[in-house]
Protein backbone atom coordinates (compact mmCIF):
# COMPACT_ATOMS: atom_id res chain seq x y z
CA UNK A 1 0.00 0.00 0.00
CA UNK A 2 1.55 3.62 -1.26
CA UNK A 3 0.31 6.93 -1.28
CA UNK A 4 2.50 9.57 -2.58
CA UNK A 5 2.15 13.53 -2.99
CA UNK A 6 4.42 15.06 -5.78
CA UNK A 7 5.85 18.32 -6.60
CA UNK A 8 6.95 17.36 -9.93
CA UNK A 9 5.73 15.62 -13.23
CA UNK A 10 5.22 11.33 -12.80
CA UNK A 11 4.31 9.34 -15.79
CA UNK A 12 2.23 7.01 -14.71
CA UNK A 13 3.05 3.74 -17.08
CA UNK A 14 6.53 4.27 -15.06
CA UNK A 15 4.90 4.23 -11.78
CA UNK A 16 3.21 1.43 -12.28
CA UNK A 17 5.78 -0.64 -14.16
CA UNK A 18 8.46 0.38 -10.86
CA UNK A 19 6.17 -0.21 -8.39
CA UNK A 20 6.78 -3.87 -6.44
CA UNK A 21 4.35 -2.72 -3.56
CA UNK A 22 5.00 -4.64 -0.18
CA UNK A 23 6.09 -8.03 -2.32
CA UNK A 24 2.46 -9.84 -1.53
CA UNK A 25 2.80 -12.08 -4.05
CA UNK A 26 1.28 -10.60 -7.25
CA UNK A 27 0.90 -13.97 -8.63
CA UNK A 28 -2.26 -14.48 -6.74
CA UNK A 29 -3.58 -10.63 -8.13
CA UNK A 30 -5.09 -11.70 -11.26
CA UNK A 31 -7.13 -8.10 -11.32
CA UNK A 32 -5.81 -4.98 -11.62
CA UNK A 33 -7.95 -1.82 -12.05
CA UNK A 34 -6.15 1.59 -12.72
CA UNK A 35 -7.57 4.86 -13.02
CA UNK A 36 -5.50 7.96 -14.34
CA UNK A 37 -6.25 11.94 -14.15
CA UNK A 38 -5.04 14.33 -16.69
CA UNK A 39 -5.00 17.99 -16.80
CA UNK A 40 -7.59 19.11 -19.38
CA UNK A 41 -7.05 22.08 -21.50
CA UNK A 42 -10.65 23.12 -20.93
CA UNK A 43 -13.17 23.89 -18.47
CA UNK A 44 -16.54 25.53 -18.20
CA UNK A 45 -16.29 26.17 -21.30
CA UNK A 46 -12.94 28.42 -20.78
CA UNK A 47 -9.48 27.54 -22.21
CA UNK A 48 -6.99 26.57 -19.37
CA UNK A 49 -3.54 27.16 -19.87
CA UNK A 50 -2.15 26.13 -16.91
CA UNK A 51 -2.64 24.81 -13.11
CA UNK A 52 -1.75 25.44 -9.59
CA UNK A 53 -2.53 22.54 -7.38
CA UNK A 54 -2.52 23.59 -3.27
CA UNK A 55 -2.34 20.77 -0.63
CA UNK A 56 -2.63 20.43 2.79
CA UNK A 57 1.11 18.53 3.51
CA UNK A 58 0.07 16.24 5.91
CA UNK A 59 -3.21 15.98 6.05
CA UNK A 60 -3.79 15.24 2.65
CA UNK A 61 -0.66 12.19 2.76
CA UNK A 62 -2.97 10.97 5.83
CA UNK A 63 -6.31 11.39 4.26
CA UNK A 64 -5.20 9.23 1.43
CA UNK A 65 -3.49 6.97 3.91
CA UNK A 66 -6.88 6.47 5.66
CA UNK A 67 -9.19 5.87 2.47
CA UNK A 68 -6.34 3.01 1.51
CA UNK A 69 -6.96 1.52 4.38
CA UNK A 70 -10.91 1.83 4.22
CA UNK A 71 -10.86 0.35 0.88
CA UNK A 72 -8.98 -2.90 1.57
CA UNK A 73 -11.63 -3.01 4.39
CA UNK A 74 -14.88 -2.98 1.77
CA UNK A 75 -13.04 -5.19 -0.31
CA UNK A 76 -10.81 -7.99 -0.75
CA UNK A 77 -7.83 -6.53 -2.20
CA UNK A 78 -3.68 -7.51 -2.31
CA UNK A 79 -2.62 -4.01 -2.50
CA UNK A 80 -3.30 -0.15 -3.73
CA UNK A 81 -1.35 2.94 -4.50
CA UNK A 82 -2.42 6.70 -5.08
CA UNK A 83 -0.22 8.86 -6.52
CA UNK A 84 -1.25 13.10 -6.75
CA UNK A 85 0.36 15.65 -7.78
CA UNK A 86 1.23 18.84 -6.79
CA UNK A 87 2.13 22.21 -7.64
CA UNK A 88 2.07 24.04 -11.42
CA UNK A 89 0.69 21.85 -13.69
CA UNK A 90 0.75 21.98 -17.53
CA UNK A 91 -2.36 20.85 -19.99
CA UNK A 92 -1.51 17.15 -20.54
CA UNK A 93 0.34 16.55 -17.42
CA UNK A 94 -0.91 13.48 -15.40
CA UNK A 95 -2.53 14.61 -11.76
CA UNK A 96 -3.77 12.00 -10.52
CA UNK A 97 -3.23 7.76 -10.20
CA UNK A 98 -4.82 5.48 -8.14
CA UNK A 99 -4.57 1.43 -8.62
CA UNK A 100 -5.61 -1.35 -7.22
CA UNK A 101 -4.65 -4.86 -7.11
CA UNK A 102 -7.08 -7.71 -6.27
CA UNK A 103 -7.83 -11.49 -7.21
CA UNK A 104 -10.79 -10.06 -8.37
CA UNK A 105 -11.68 -7.43 -11.17
CA UNK A 106 -15.74 -7.09 -9.77
CA UNK A 107 -13.40 -5.54 -6.26
CA UNK A 108 -10.79 -4.14 -8.07
CA UNK A 109 -13.31 -2.04 -10.64
CA UNK A 110 -15.22 -1.03 -6.95
CA UNK A 111 -12.30 -0.06 -5.07
CA UNK A 112 -10.38 2.16 -7.99
CA UNK A 113 -13.63 3.77 -8.51
CA UNK A 114 -14.35 4.35 -5.10
CA UNK A 115 -10.84 5.41 -3.79
CA UNK A 116 -11.07 8.24 -6.51
CA UNK A 117 -14.64 9.03 -5.47
CA UNK A 118 -13.35 9.69 -2.02
CA UNK A 119 -10.14 11.43 -3.55
CA UNK A 120 -13.00 14.07 -5.15
CA UNK A 121 -14.92 14.65 -2.19
CA UNK A 122 -12.55 14.45 1.02
CA UNK A 123 -8.58 14.93 0.19
CA UNK A 124 -7.25 18.43 0.93
CA UNK A 125 -6.64 19.62 -3.00
CA UNK A 126 -7.32 22.25 -4.62
CA UNK A 127 -6.98 23.97 -8.01
CA UNK A 128 -6.22 27.20 -8.99
CA UNK A 129 -6.90 27.55 -13.07
CA UNK A 130 -4.82 29.58 -15.11
CA UNK A 131 -7.43 31.18 -17.93
CA UNK A 132 -6.51 33.35 -20.71
CA UNK A 133 -7.34 36.69 -18.73
CA UNK A 134 -6.57 35.65 -15.11
CA UNK A 135 -6.64 32.38 -12.98
CA UNK A 136 -9.78 31.18 -10.86
CA UNK A 137 -10.11 28.74 -7.93
CA UNK A 138 -12.24 26.24 -8.94
CA UNK A 139 -14.65 25.93 -6.82
CA UNK A 140 -17.14 22.77 -7.75
CA UNK A 141 -15.85 19.27 -8.12
CA UNK A 142 -16.67 17.09 -11.36
CA UNK A 143 -19.37 14.58 -11.31
CA UNK A 144 -18.09 11.23 -10.89
CA UNK B 1 -4.37 28.64 25.45
CA UNK B 2 -2.78 28.87 22.38
CA UNK B 3 -3.86 27.29 18.69
CA UNK B 4 -2.30 27.75 15.38
CA UNK B 5 -4.76 28.50 12.49
CA UNK B 6 -4.30 27.93 8.61
CA UNK B 7 -5.98 29.01 5.96
CA UNK B 8 -5.86 27.25 2.50
CA UNK B 9 -6.61 28.32 -1.38
CA UNK B 10 -9.30 30.72 -2.12
CA UNK B 11 -9.52 31.45 2.12
CA UNK B 12 -5.64 31.93 2.34
CA UNK B 13 -5.43 34.40 -0.14
CA UNK B 14 -8.84 35.85 1.51
CA UNK B 15 -7.20 36.19 5.07
CA UNK B 16 -3.92 37.24 3.31
CA UNK B 17 -2.32 35.10 5.50
CA UNK B 18 -1.44 31.19 5.77
CA UNK B 19 -1.16 30.89 9.36
CA UNK B 20 -1.41 32.52 12.54
CA UNK B 21 -0.30 31.92 16.52
CA UNK B 22 -3.70 33.25 18.52
CA UNK B 23 -4.44 33.25 22.31
CA UNK B 24 -8.10 31.95 22.77
CA UNK B 25 -9.87 30.99 25.77
CA UNK B 26 -10.69 27.93 26.94
CA UNK B 27 -13.73 26.33 25.51
CA UNK B 28 -13.47 28.23 22.63
CA UNK B 29 -15.04 26.31 19.48
CA UNK B 30 -13.26 25.81 16.18
CA UNK B 31 -16.07 28.75 14.70
CA UNK B 32 -14.88 30.97 17.45
CA UNK B 33 -11.36 30.35 16.46
CA UNK B 34 -12.31 31.60 12.82
CA UNK B 35 -14.03 34.58 14.04
CA UNK B 36 -11.27 35.64 15.90
CA UNK B 37 -8.79 35.18 13.70
CA UNK B 38 -10.76 37.06 11.03
CA UNK B 39 -12.79 39.51 12.92
CA UNK B 40 -16.09 40.96 11.12
CA UNK B 41 -15.41 37.87 7.80
CA UNK B 42 -18.65 35.65 7.92
CA UNK B 43 -17.99 32.12 7.72
CA UNK B 44 -18.89 30.59 4.51
CA UNK B 45 -21.10 28.16 4.28
CA UNK B 46 -19.40 25.67 2.28
CA UNK B 47 -15.87 26.02 4.72
CA UNK B 48 -14.50 22.87 5.46
CA UNK B 49 -12.52 22.73 8.98
CA UNK B 50 -9.88 20.55 10.45
CA UNK B 51 -8.15 20.05 13.80
CA UNK B 52 -4.80 18.30 14.01
CA UNK B 53 -5.50 17.56 10.47
CA UNK B 54 -8.37 15.46 10.81
CA UNK B 55 -12.35 16.61 9.30
CA UNK B 56 -13.43 18.27 12.66
CA UNK B 57 -17.48 20.22 13.34
CA UNK B 58 -17.53 23.83 13.63
CA UNK B 59 -19.00 23.41 17.03
CA UNK B 60 -16.16 21.11 18.31
CA UNK B 61 -13.87 22.62 21.17
CA UNK B 62 -10.30 23.18 20.46
CA UNK B 63 -7.50 22.73 22.79
CA UNK B 64 -3.92 23.60 23.94
CA UNK B 65 -1.34 23.33 21.02
CA UNK B 66 -4.31 22.76 18.57
CA UNK B 67 -3.94 23.26 14.98
CA UNK B 68 -7.18 24.40 13.13
CA UNK B 69 -7.19 24.96 9.50
CA UNK B 70 -9.69 26.09 7.32
CA UNK B 71 -10.40 25.54 3.41
CA UNK B 72 -12.70 25.86 1.06
CA UNK B 73 -14.29 22.43 -1.08
CA UNK B 74 -11.94 20.32 -2.26
CA UNK B 75 -11.05 19.76 -6.30
CA UNK B 76 -8.08 16.76 -6.33
CA UNK B 77 -8.16 14.59 -8.96
CA UNK B 78 -8.59 14.79 -12.99
CA UNK B 79 -10.74 17.35 -14.50
CA UNK C 1 -8.97 2.29 -31.24
CA UNK C 2 -7.25 -0.65 -31.19
CA UNK C 3 -7.46 -4.36 -31.18
CA UNK C 4 -4.61 -6.70 -30.37
CA UNK C 5 -4.30 -10.40 -30.32
CA UNK C 6 -0.61 -11.04 -29.21
CA UNK C 7 0.80 -14.71 -29.47
CA UNK C 8 4.17 -13.70 -26.95
CA UNK C 9 4.27 -11.84 -23.80
CA UNK C 10 3.39 -8.02 -23.23
CA UNK C 11 4.17 -5.51 -20.40
CA UNK C 12 0.64 -3.94 -20.38
CA UNK C 13 2.36 -0.88 -18.74
CA UNK C 14 5.32 -0.30 -21.72
CA UNK C 15 1.97 -0.86 -23.96
CA UNK C 16 -0.24 1.94 -22.58
CA UNK C 17 3.66 3.92 -22.35
CA UNK C 18 3.66 2.94 -26.18
CA UNK C 19 0.22 3.67 -27.54
CA UNK C 20 -0.60 7.67 -29.18
CA UNK C 21 -3.93 6.11 -30.50
CA UNK C 22 -4.70 8.16 -33.80
CA UNK C 23 -3.72 11.52 -32.39
CA UNK C 24 -6.93 12.64 -31.20
CA UNK C 25 -5.60 14.83 -28.55
CA UNK C 26 -5.30 13.08 -25.27
CA UNK C 27 -5.15 16.39 -23.50
CA UNK C 28 -8.90 16.85 -23.93
CA UNK C 29 -9.33 13.55 -22.17
CA UNK C 30 -9.01 14.08 -18.72
CA UNK C 31 -9.90 10.66 -17.78
CA UNK C 32 -8.01 6.99 -18.07
CA UNK C 33 -9.70 3.80 -17.05
CA UNK C 34 -7.41 0.55 -17.09
CA UNK C 35 -7.76 -3.06 -16.29
CA UNK C 36 -4.72 -5.49 -16.72
CA UNK C 37 -6.07 -9.24 -15.76
CA UNK C 38 -2.79 -11.81 -14.88
CA UNK C 39 -2.93 -15.37 -14.61
CA UNK C 40 -3.49 -16.24 -11.61
CA UNK C 41 -1.35 -19.46 -9.71
CA UNK C 42 -4.55 -21.08 -8.25
CA UNK C 43 -8.36 -21.92 -9.36
CA UNK C 44 -11.23 -23.24 -7.51
CA UNK C 45 -8.50 -25.01 -5.07
CA UNK C 46 -5.64 -26.42 -7.50
CA UNK C 47 -2.65 -25.22 -8.32
CA UNK C 48 -2.16 -24.13 -11.95
CA UNK C 49 1.38 -24.30 -13.63
CA UNK C 50 1.02 -22.98 -17.08
CA UNK C 51 -2.25 -22.40 -19.19
CA UNK C 52 -3.17 -22.61 -22.96
CA UNK C 53 -4.93 -19.71 -24.55
CA UNK C 54 -6.54 -20.85 -28.01
CA UNK C 55 -8.51 -17.97 -29.77
CA UNK C 56 -10.22 -18.31 -33.49
CA UNK C 57 -8.37 -16.03 -35.67
CA UNK C 58 -10.03 -13.44 -37.50
CA UNK C 59 -13.56 -13.69 -35.39
CA UNK C 60 -11.82 -13.28 -32.50
CA UNK C 61 -10.14 -9.66 -33.48
CA UNK C 62 -13.67 -8.84 -35.14
CA UNK C 63 -14.99 -9.32 -32.00
CA UNK C 64 -13.38 -7.27 -30.02
CA UNK C 65 -12.86 -4.61 -32.67
CA UNK C 66 -17.15 -4.54 -32.69
CA UNK C 67 -17.58 -4.23 -28.49
CA UNK C 68 -14.59 -1.28 -29.15
CA UNK C 69 -17.49 0.37 -31.55
CA UNK C 70 -20.36 -0.55 -29.69
CA UNK C 71 -18.57 1.04 -26.22
CA UNK C 72 -17.89 4.16 -28.00
CA UNK C 73 -21.55 4.57 -29.28
CA UNK C 74 -22.30 4.17 -25.75
CA UNK C 75 -20.35 6.44 -23.74
CA UNK C 76 -18.92 9.62 -24.36
CA UNK C 77 -15.01 8.14 -25.44
CA UNK C 78 -11.65 9.37 -27.17
CA UNK C 79 -10.59 6.19 -27.30
CA UNK C 80 -9.58 2.28 -26.37
CA UNK C 81 -7.27 0.19 -26.49
CA UNK C 82 -7.74 -3.75 -26.05
CA UNK C 83 -5.00 -6.10 -26.15
CA UNK C 84 -5.26 -9.98 -25.00
CA UNK C 85 -2.43 -13.13 -25.09
CA UNK C 86 -2.91 -16.32 -26.48
CA UNK C 87 -0.64 -19.27 -26.52
CA UNK C 88 0.98 -20.65 -23.84
CA UNK C 89 0.91 -18.84 -20.53
CA UNK C 90 2.69 -18.75 -17.37
CA UNK C 91 1.16 -17.69 -13.68
CA UNK C 92 1.82 -14.30 -13.37
CA UNK C 93 1.45 -13.56 -16.86
CA UNK C 94 -0.54 -10.26 -18.15
CA UNK C 95 -4.17 -12.00 -20.52
CA UNK C 96 -5.67 -8.97 -21.13
CA UNK C 97 -5.35 -5.24 -20.83
CA UNK C 98 -8.33 -2.89 -21.31
CA UNK C 99 -7.99 0.90 -21.15
CA UNK C 100 -10.37 3.97 -22.09
CA UNK C 101 -9.73 7.13 -22.57
CA UNK C 102 -12.51 9.61 -22.18
CA UNK C 103 -13.37 13.14 -20.84
CA UNK C 104 -15.16 11.86 -17.86
CA UNK C 105 -14.17 9.41 -15.37
CA UNK C 106 -17.99 8.11 -14.76
CA UNK C 107 -18.29 7.36 -18.58
CA UNK C 108 -14.14 5.72 -18.78
CA UNK C 109 -14.69 3.51 -15.43
CA UNK C 110 -17.82 2.66 -17.09
CA UNK C 111 -16.92 1.22 -20.49
CA UNK C 112 -13.61 -0.03 -19.32
CA UNK C 113 -15.49 -2.50 -16.97
CA UNK C 114 -18.79 -3.31 -19.77
CA UNK C 115 -15.54 -3.92 -22.17
CA UNK C 116 -14.16 -6.75 -19.96
CA UNK C 117 -17.36 -8.41 -19.32
CA UNK C 118 -18.30 -7.96 -23.15
CA UNK C 119 -15.04 -9.69 -23.76
CA UNK C 120 -15.60 -12.15 -20.98
CA UNK C 121 -18.62 -13.21 -21.76
CA UNK C 122 -18.56 -13.52 -25.91
CA UNK C 123 -15.05 -12.77 -27.35
CA UNK C 124 -13.94 -16.06 -28.40
CA UNK C 125 -11.29 -16.97 -25.92
CA UNK C 126 -10.64 -20.66 -24.12
CA UNK C 127 -8.53 -21.50 -21.57
CA UNK C 128 -6.56 -24.85 -20.98
CA UNK C 129 -5.44 -24.94 -17.34
CA UNK C 130 -2.06 -27.20 -17.04
CA UNK C 131 -2.38 -29.02 -13.29
CA UNK C 132 -0.32 -31.05 -10.97
CA UNK C 133 -2.15 -34.38 -12.48
CA UNK C 134 -3.23 -33.10 -16.49
CA UNK C 135 -5.10 -30.46 -17.85
CA UNK C 136 -8.38 -29.21 -18.15
CA UNK C 137 -10.28 -27.05 -19.97
CA UNK C 138 -11.87 -24.34 -18.17
CA UNK C 139 -15.58 -24.42 -18.62
CA UNK C 140 -17.08 -21.52 -16.49
CA UNK C 141 -15.92 -17.89 -16.62
CA UNK C 142 -15.64 -15.82 -13.59
CA UNK C 143 -18.07 -13.70 -12.18
CA UNK C 144 -17.85 -10.08 -12.64
CA UNK D 1 -23.27 -27.20 -51.50
CA UNK D 2 -20.16 -27.12 -49.09
CA UNK D 3 -19.52 -25.58 -46.28
CA UNK D 4 -16.48 -25.73 -44.06
CA UNK D 5 -16.93 -26.44 -40.78
CA UNK D 6 -14.72 -25.89 -37.56
CA UNK D 7 -14.37 -26.91 -34.17
CA UNK D 8 -12.84 -24.96 -30.85
CA UNK D 9 -10.90 -25.86 -27.75
CA UNK D 10 -12.91 -28.71 -26.58
CA UNK D 11 -14.95 -29.75 -29.11
CA UNK D 12 -12.07 -29.61 -31.34
CA UNK D 13 -10.70 -32.70 -28.94
CA UNK D 14 -14.42 -34.31 -28.72
CA UNK D 15 -14.39 -34.14 -33.06
CA UNK D 16 -10.76 -35.40 -33.36
CA UNK D 17 -10.29 -32.86 -35.95
CA UNK D 18 -10.19 -28.97 -36.16
CA UNK D 19 -12.06 -28.83 -39.65
CA UNK D 20 -13.07 -30.20 -42.47
CA UNK D 21 -15.36 -29.75 -45.95
CA UNK D 22 -18.61 -30.90 -45.84
CA UNK D 23 -20.75 -31.48 -48.86
CA UNK D 24 -24.64 -30.70 -47.74
CA UNK D 25 -27.89 -30.24 -49.18
CA UNK D 26 -29.69 -27.08 -49.84
CA UNK D 27 -31.16 -25.64 -46.64
CA UNK D 28 -29.38 -27.17 -44.05
CA UNK D 29 -29.31 -25.84 -40.54
CA UNK D 30 -26.35 -25.04 -38.60
CA UNK D 31 -27.54 -27.83 -36.01
CA UNK D 32 -28.08 -30.21 -39.16
CA UNK D 33 -23.74 -29.56 -39.88
CA UNK D 34 -23.11 -30.40 -36.53
CA UNK D 35 -24.87 -33.90 -36.54
CA UNK D 36 -23.56 -34.20 -40.49
CA UNK D 37 -19.74 -33.53 -39.53
CA UNK D 38 -19.80 -35.49 -35.93
CA UNK D 39 -22.81 -38.12 -36.55
CA UNK D 40 -24.33 -39.44 -33.48
CA UNK D 41 -22.41 -37.20 -31.27
CA UNK D 42 -24.94 -35.34 -29.54
CA UNK D 43 -25.13 -31.24 -29.85
CA UNK D 44 -23.98 -30.15 -26.61
CA UNK D 45 -26.62 -27.94 -24.67
CA UNK D 46 -24.08 -24.84 -23.45
CA UNK D 47 -22.48 -25.12 -27.50
CA UNK D 48 -22.04 -22.02 -29.20
CA UNK D 49 -21.70 -21.29 -33.30
CA UNK D 50 -20.53 -18.67 -35.51
CA UNK D 51 -21.08 -18.51 -39.29
CA UNK D 52 -18.54 -16.28 -41.04
CA UNK D 53 -17.12 -15.31 -37.65
CA UNK D 54 -20.55 -13.97 -36.41
CA UNK D 55 -22.32 -15.69 -33.66
CA UNK D 56 -25.63 -17.61 -34.85
CA UNK D 57 -28.67 -19.99 -33.98
CA UNK D 58 -28.26 -23.46 -34.12
CA UNK D 59 -31.48 -23.19 -36.99
CA UNK D 60 -30.19 -21.13 -39.25
CA UNK D 61 -29.68 -21.85 -42.40
CA UNK D 62 -26.38 -21.78 -44.12
CA UNK D 63 -25.25 -21.03 -47.55
CA UNK D 64 -22.98 -22.29 -49.80
CA UNK D 65 -19.17 -21.60 -48.67
CA UNK D 66 -19.85 -21.07 -45.49
CA UNK D 67 -17.56 -21.17 -42.31
CA UNK D 68 -19.80 -22.78 -39.76
CA UNK D 69 -18.07 -23.04 -35.98
CA UNK D 70 -18.61 -24.72 -32.91
CA UNK D 71 -16.86 -23.96 -29.58
CA UNK D 72 -17.46 -23.98 -25.92
CA UNK D 73 -18.36 -20.91 -23.70
CA UNK D 74 -15.44 -18.73 -23.63
CA UNK D 75 -13.34 -17.97 -21.31
CA UNK D 76 -11.15 -15.46 -21.61
CA UNK D 77 -9.96 -12.23 -19.95
CA UNK D 78 -8.12 -12.69 -16.35
CA UNK D 79 -8.49 -15.37 -13.91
Amino acid sequence: MSVEVLESGFDPWAKLAGYHGGGEGREKSGATAVFVGTMRDFNEGDEVHGMLLEHYPGMTERHLEKISVEARGRWELDDSLIVHRVGELQPGDPIVLVAVWSAHRKAAFEACRWLMEELKSRAPFWKKEQLSDGSRWVEHNTEG
Amino acid sequence: MHVQVRFFASLREKAGFAERRLEVPAGTTVAEVWAQALPGEPLPDNVLAARNMEYVALDSPVQEGDEVAFFPPVTGGER
